[in-house]
């Protein structure tokens, strides 16, 4: 056991598998001697070198088909796309090519390759805009949002060890915010299961990343008013674990979904229209979507905070539906 | 047997052997028979006749271990040379359950165990990107053989040497990823050798509506690769443009870039008239048709005799309709293709 | 009053556009003397000449980056992205361009552009993929898909005429189907107003594009099962028309909606979510989403049959919410 | 007031006169001085120090209606040159409420009414290709005057000679956006100059690891239009090659593509060490420093006494000073500026 942040979780997981798999190779940005953006790749150049960790030019669709190619051919190549913002400009590669190969090959190709991005409010209020609901509506992608260290380091290993596309976001406010027990072996935390972060009766929040903190801090807080909250993380946004989160709405009957993402068309939609499809029945009260408001999300330290959702939106929401 | 003893023929490297130059009559021969059946059965489908000397003389000669990201105008032929089965193709092209795709993916794909990329959407330009990633794979595995704990690089083995032909279209040729790949490719030295399959159109456009260069090949030099135009009509051009690129990306000497001039002979998909474009200007471009001319040459070099030619046309007609018969007899695609619960693949 | 096609209505829109404002003008894909993709632009090169009916190269960014481009300099440029599969190779210039500027330079600069592109299942079968979910879900942006021809001459006209990027979903289906009557003279559709369909008590069924058509046929024959079903043509995805769905649950109590794209992620997804935050009250029964399978769409007319939603599974799905 | 006489100064056009030479230096003394304040409000600011040259040369002497398409790196300079406050730009760094965006948008934004494309999001290289609209705008102005329905055009009508100015970096350059873009300004001719920024770096990636050819402007050919190699830290040189260029472009020529090589003195950040890079290098390339360099031009001409500049260089301070009093006193963006109903135009 080591006392690990979120990025040297990641990191520790790559490394792991590079010594573990010889197919397993990086290309990114400044991911050789400068060691990556925001530290996202300390060392694996020191170790892996120059082969094993490719710094690419600014080209970042002709980047993600690389690793298509280089993943047809048996390789497990970790693509890093500085910014979830930039994800956009390989969107083709990912969704046209990456996500389909495998069905439309009649299943005699697969394409087992990691895109890994950093997605969120941070330190630096750099590049915040995401796009993660759009990928977990394209079939043939897995996508993955750890919220803390453990998580991070099981399921970017379960990330590269799978043989589909798989998207992993890292959020950039918890990159260095955190430290976590992380065992010394190898582990992995299965993609497509949630997990309940926190029990409570009666009412479920079901939040993703940095908001997954922030609900644990607003089911902490709404103790002192009487309330026991559920909180439910969801780790993989495709797929999703919808059973988890049905179990949680059986037993509390209120649900919450907050995600930093713009709200209209978020992976919040998803969850809540799962749930009045699966669900309804249960619920006791609306389901309730905290998410960032229907605006370009702004700059300024100062704004940025106005407009993210934050404990208290998730409070407000908690009281909403427990008082309906 | 030596190699023919033209001056033309015996610049290609490595050198053709007579029966190679019957192959290669036999292989254009095959794609124009191929391509017109497929534009018969679909009438969406998206015929080369016309560009036979460009596609066959381009995937030529390669290795089985190597790999071919083609055009989607014309890949049945490289399916072909790369091991396909004649029939499945057809059923491909039929949505039968006997294609390689059971009808899932575009018409114009194939098997992709035979080392060819599979075309699965229609994003042009993205394929030289994929390619990119092919040719990096065998760049990686000479890397890793070189490194202190593999054996030594002793430039025999198999896998220092495996090459990608990527041949693209010359509308293709505007889209980013033709930049990002070739800027990439240049950079890592990686064994991919670019071939432009220039038909001067794309859809209605003529090239001068697109290209403001008279060859994309003008491009390489943006890239600080060799760059190279040939008449894409002549097929022992073509062929010996592209091996002597290939084998400069087997030496590990980097990618090339070949602009290979030909001409579609007919619409952009079967029922197109072309109609858009002068009849002069078809009506000159199938003077240099470069089937009858290399047929002719063979001739002329005394490679092949007439009647020789027409029992291979023969053999050649057979096989497309047997073939044809048996795609036409296989089921349509059914329930049992769709295979709704094969997105994913399982970890093995 | 003539009797047009869907695509007659479409370029009949954007000629009197560029009638009227010289500031129009196209960019696309073989949209000149080949008269555009599916005869999408029949005429307008003989009308407009070669300055305003553009044919560029297959650079899908940056058409959409200088429409952008154009735009801010007060022009009112329509650029043609061919299919809608390929939308995702100009995604960065639409979501983080487009859709910024006007808010990022507080209200300074403004891009009225049109992005024009056909979408859906098609009589070619070509390019089935789309993603106009994803548009919705970004803030900065419109996005509308006519079902008629009346629709589409009127929500094209709205497009060209707005202050801001304006998708243009175009459904190849409906293409050359069929006729309408539509008026000779100049009107609009609103941007962001559903319509009621057809009128009904016992269910509503909320869909866009082709799936209105399937969903008045099974509004029709469930009629001799005694039901009564209300559809509502969504028309606008971006912004979403939610007051008129939530008007048509709270008469009907019940709620289907249909689509063909994906149902996991897509539009459905943020409708279902807005009546189950605004309208839960109301719902006698689930709300059941009618959409795509999450596979890759399949090529073969065969399988493409079997993927689709048809007219069965929405009157499935309708008598599902009905036994309730 | 004549131009200077000196075989580099007489080569500019249109002639620059010792005023102009005077507030050249101004102006890169102003962008030096501005770059440091900003880096030091703002850790995350990415300083252009080391690129006053290229930057301020490629956009001095535009006219009022033509458009600079800048790089992130350094933008601040052109939009004072086009008319700016720097208080507010000072704003825009800081995230006050005073700044051109209010806040909202990344600090190295600017006011758009200046003939300037704004910066909203970092995706690099997507401005090449709104810049290319812009110039496709005045493309299509010139086109409007000359139809049937519009007065003749007579080559005098300032509508007809707008240009755009487009400044990007090195890295940049490997985007497909630069592909896409110049290949349609070259189609067209449209009047744009493309001016790779050239500061041998992208974060922390010397360019040796990204760009294949030596130059940029090798990538001209590719397109068939103009490309030129300039000293980036000539200013005069650097004015020479893009006022050459704009003329061109105003003619109706078409575009063309300037790589002009300086240095980035400074880390990628402003708290960045950049100690990825050899202090050797550093070191040489402070030496060619384009300030003290033009300084001493400027004295060996006789274009200026040094106390002349000395001068110019307190003005510079104080104004650089005064501005950030008066932003540094605002108040930060608040509520007011959040604008969450400002995200869509209204149709007025
Ligand atoms: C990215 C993209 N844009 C547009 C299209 C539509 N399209 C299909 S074929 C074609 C022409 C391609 O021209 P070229 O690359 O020269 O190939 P050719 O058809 O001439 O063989 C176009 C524009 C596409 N498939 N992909
Ligand atoms: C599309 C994209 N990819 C990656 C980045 C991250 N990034 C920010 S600055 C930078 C380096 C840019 O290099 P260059 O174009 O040479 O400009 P310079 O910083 O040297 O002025 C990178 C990679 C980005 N902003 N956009
Ligand atoms: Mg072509
Ligand atoms: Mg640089």
């Amino acid at each position: 056991m080591a006392r690990l942040t979120y990025v040297e979780a990641i990191v520790a997981a790559i490394a792991a598998e590079m010594r573990r798999d010889p197919r397993v190779f990086l290309l990114g940005q400044d991911i050789g001697p400068l060691g990556g953006v925001m530290r996202g790749a300390r060392g694996l150049w020191e170790e892996f070198g120059d082969a094993r960790v490719l710094d690419t030019p600014i080209s970042e669709s002709a980047m993600v088909g690389a690793a298509v190619g280089a993943a047809l051919m048996g390789k497990r190549p970790i693509v890093e796309i500085s910014f979830g913002e930039f994800l956009p400009l390989a969107m083709s590669q990912l969704v046209l090519q990456a996500a389909n190969i495998h069905y439309m090959t009649a299943g005699a190709a697969s394409v087992p390759m990691v895109v890994r991005t950093r997605i969120g409010d941070g330190p630096y209020r750099g590049h915040p805009q995401c796009y993660e609901a759009w990928l977990a509506h394209v079939p043939g992608l897995k996508a993955v949002l750890p919220a803390t260290p453990y998580d991070a380091r099981g399921l970017m290993t379960a990330a590269i060890r799978d043989p589909n596309p798989v998207i992993v976001f890292e959020h950039m406010q918890l990159y260095h915010l955190l430290r976590d027990e992380v065992p010394d072996e190898d582990y992995e935390v299965p993609i497509g299961q949630a997990v309940v972060a926190r029990e409570g009766r009666d009412a479920t929040v079901v939040a993703t990343g940095w908001m997954v903190h922030r609900a644990l801090a607003a089911a902490d807080a709404l103790t002192a008013e009487g309330m026991s909250v559920e909180v439910v993380d969801l780790r993989s946004l495709a797929p999703l674990d919808i059973p988890t989160v049905v179990a949680s709405v059986r037993k509390t009957s209120r649900l919450v979904i907050a995600h930093e993402s713009w709200k209209v068309g978020g992976i919040g939609a998803e969850v809540s229209a799962s749930i009045a499809e699966e669900a309804v029945d249960a619920l006791d009260a609306p389901i309730v979507r905290v998410g960032a408001p229907h605006a370009p999300v702004p700059s300024a330290r100062s704004l940025r905070d106005l407009f993210l959702p934050d404990e208290e939106s998730i409070r407000k929401a908690v009281r909403k539906v427990a008082e309906f | 047997m030596g190699a023919v003893n033209s001056p033309e023929v015996t610049r290609t490297r490595p050198a053709l052997t007579p029966a190679d130059l019957l192959e290669l009559y036999r292989l254009m021969a095959l794609c124009r028979t191929l391509e017109s059946a497929c534009a018969e059965l679909n009438p969406r489908w998206f015929p080369a006749e016309g560009e036979e000397a460009t596609i066959v003389g381009s995937c030529y000669g390669l290795r089985p271990d190597d790999v071919v990201a083609p055009h989607y105008r014309g890949p049945f032929i490289i399916y072909l040379m790369r091991g396909a089965d004649l029939a499945r193709l057809f059923g491909q092209a039929l949505g039968k359950s006997i294609g390689y795709a059971r009808g899932r993916a575009v018409p114009f794909t194939g098997p992709v165990k035979v080392g060819v990329t599979p075309w699965v959407a229609g994003d042009l330009g993205t394929s030289l990107s994929v390619a990119l990633g092919v040719a990096l794979s065998f760049w990686y595995d000479r890397q890793m053989r070189r490194s202190p704990h593999s054996p030594p690089l002793d430039g025999t083995h198999p896998a220092d040497e495996r090459a990608v032909v990527c041949t693209f279209g010359d509308g293709t040729a505007n889209r980013g990823d033709f930049h990002e790949a070739l800027n990439m490719a240049a950079l890592w030295k990686l064994p991919i050798v670019y071939v432009c399959q220039n038909n001067r159109y794309a859809i209605s456009l003529e090239s001068r509506k697109y290209l403001p260069v008279a060859t994309v090949a003008d491009r390489a030099a943006g890239y600080g690769i060799p760059g190279a135009t040939v008449d894409g009509n002549d097929i022992l051009a073509v062929h010996d443009a592209v091996q002597a690129a290939v084998a400069r990306a087997r030496r590990g000497e980097g990618p090339s870039l070949i602009d290979a001039q030909t001409y579609r002979l007919r619409g952009h998909w079967a029922e197109d008239a072309a109609d858009y474009r002068p009849e002069a200007e078809a009506a000159s471009w199938r003077e240099r048709d470069p089937l009858p001319r290399f047929e002719r040459r063979l001739v002329e070099i005394g490679a092949a005799a007439a009647d020789n030619l027409v029992r291979l046309r023969e053999q050649v007609a057979a096989e497309v309709d047997a073939a044809l018969d048996r795609a036409r007899q296989a089921p349509d695609a059914g329930p049992a293709d769709l295979g709704l619960d094969e997105v994913l693949a399982w970890r093995g």
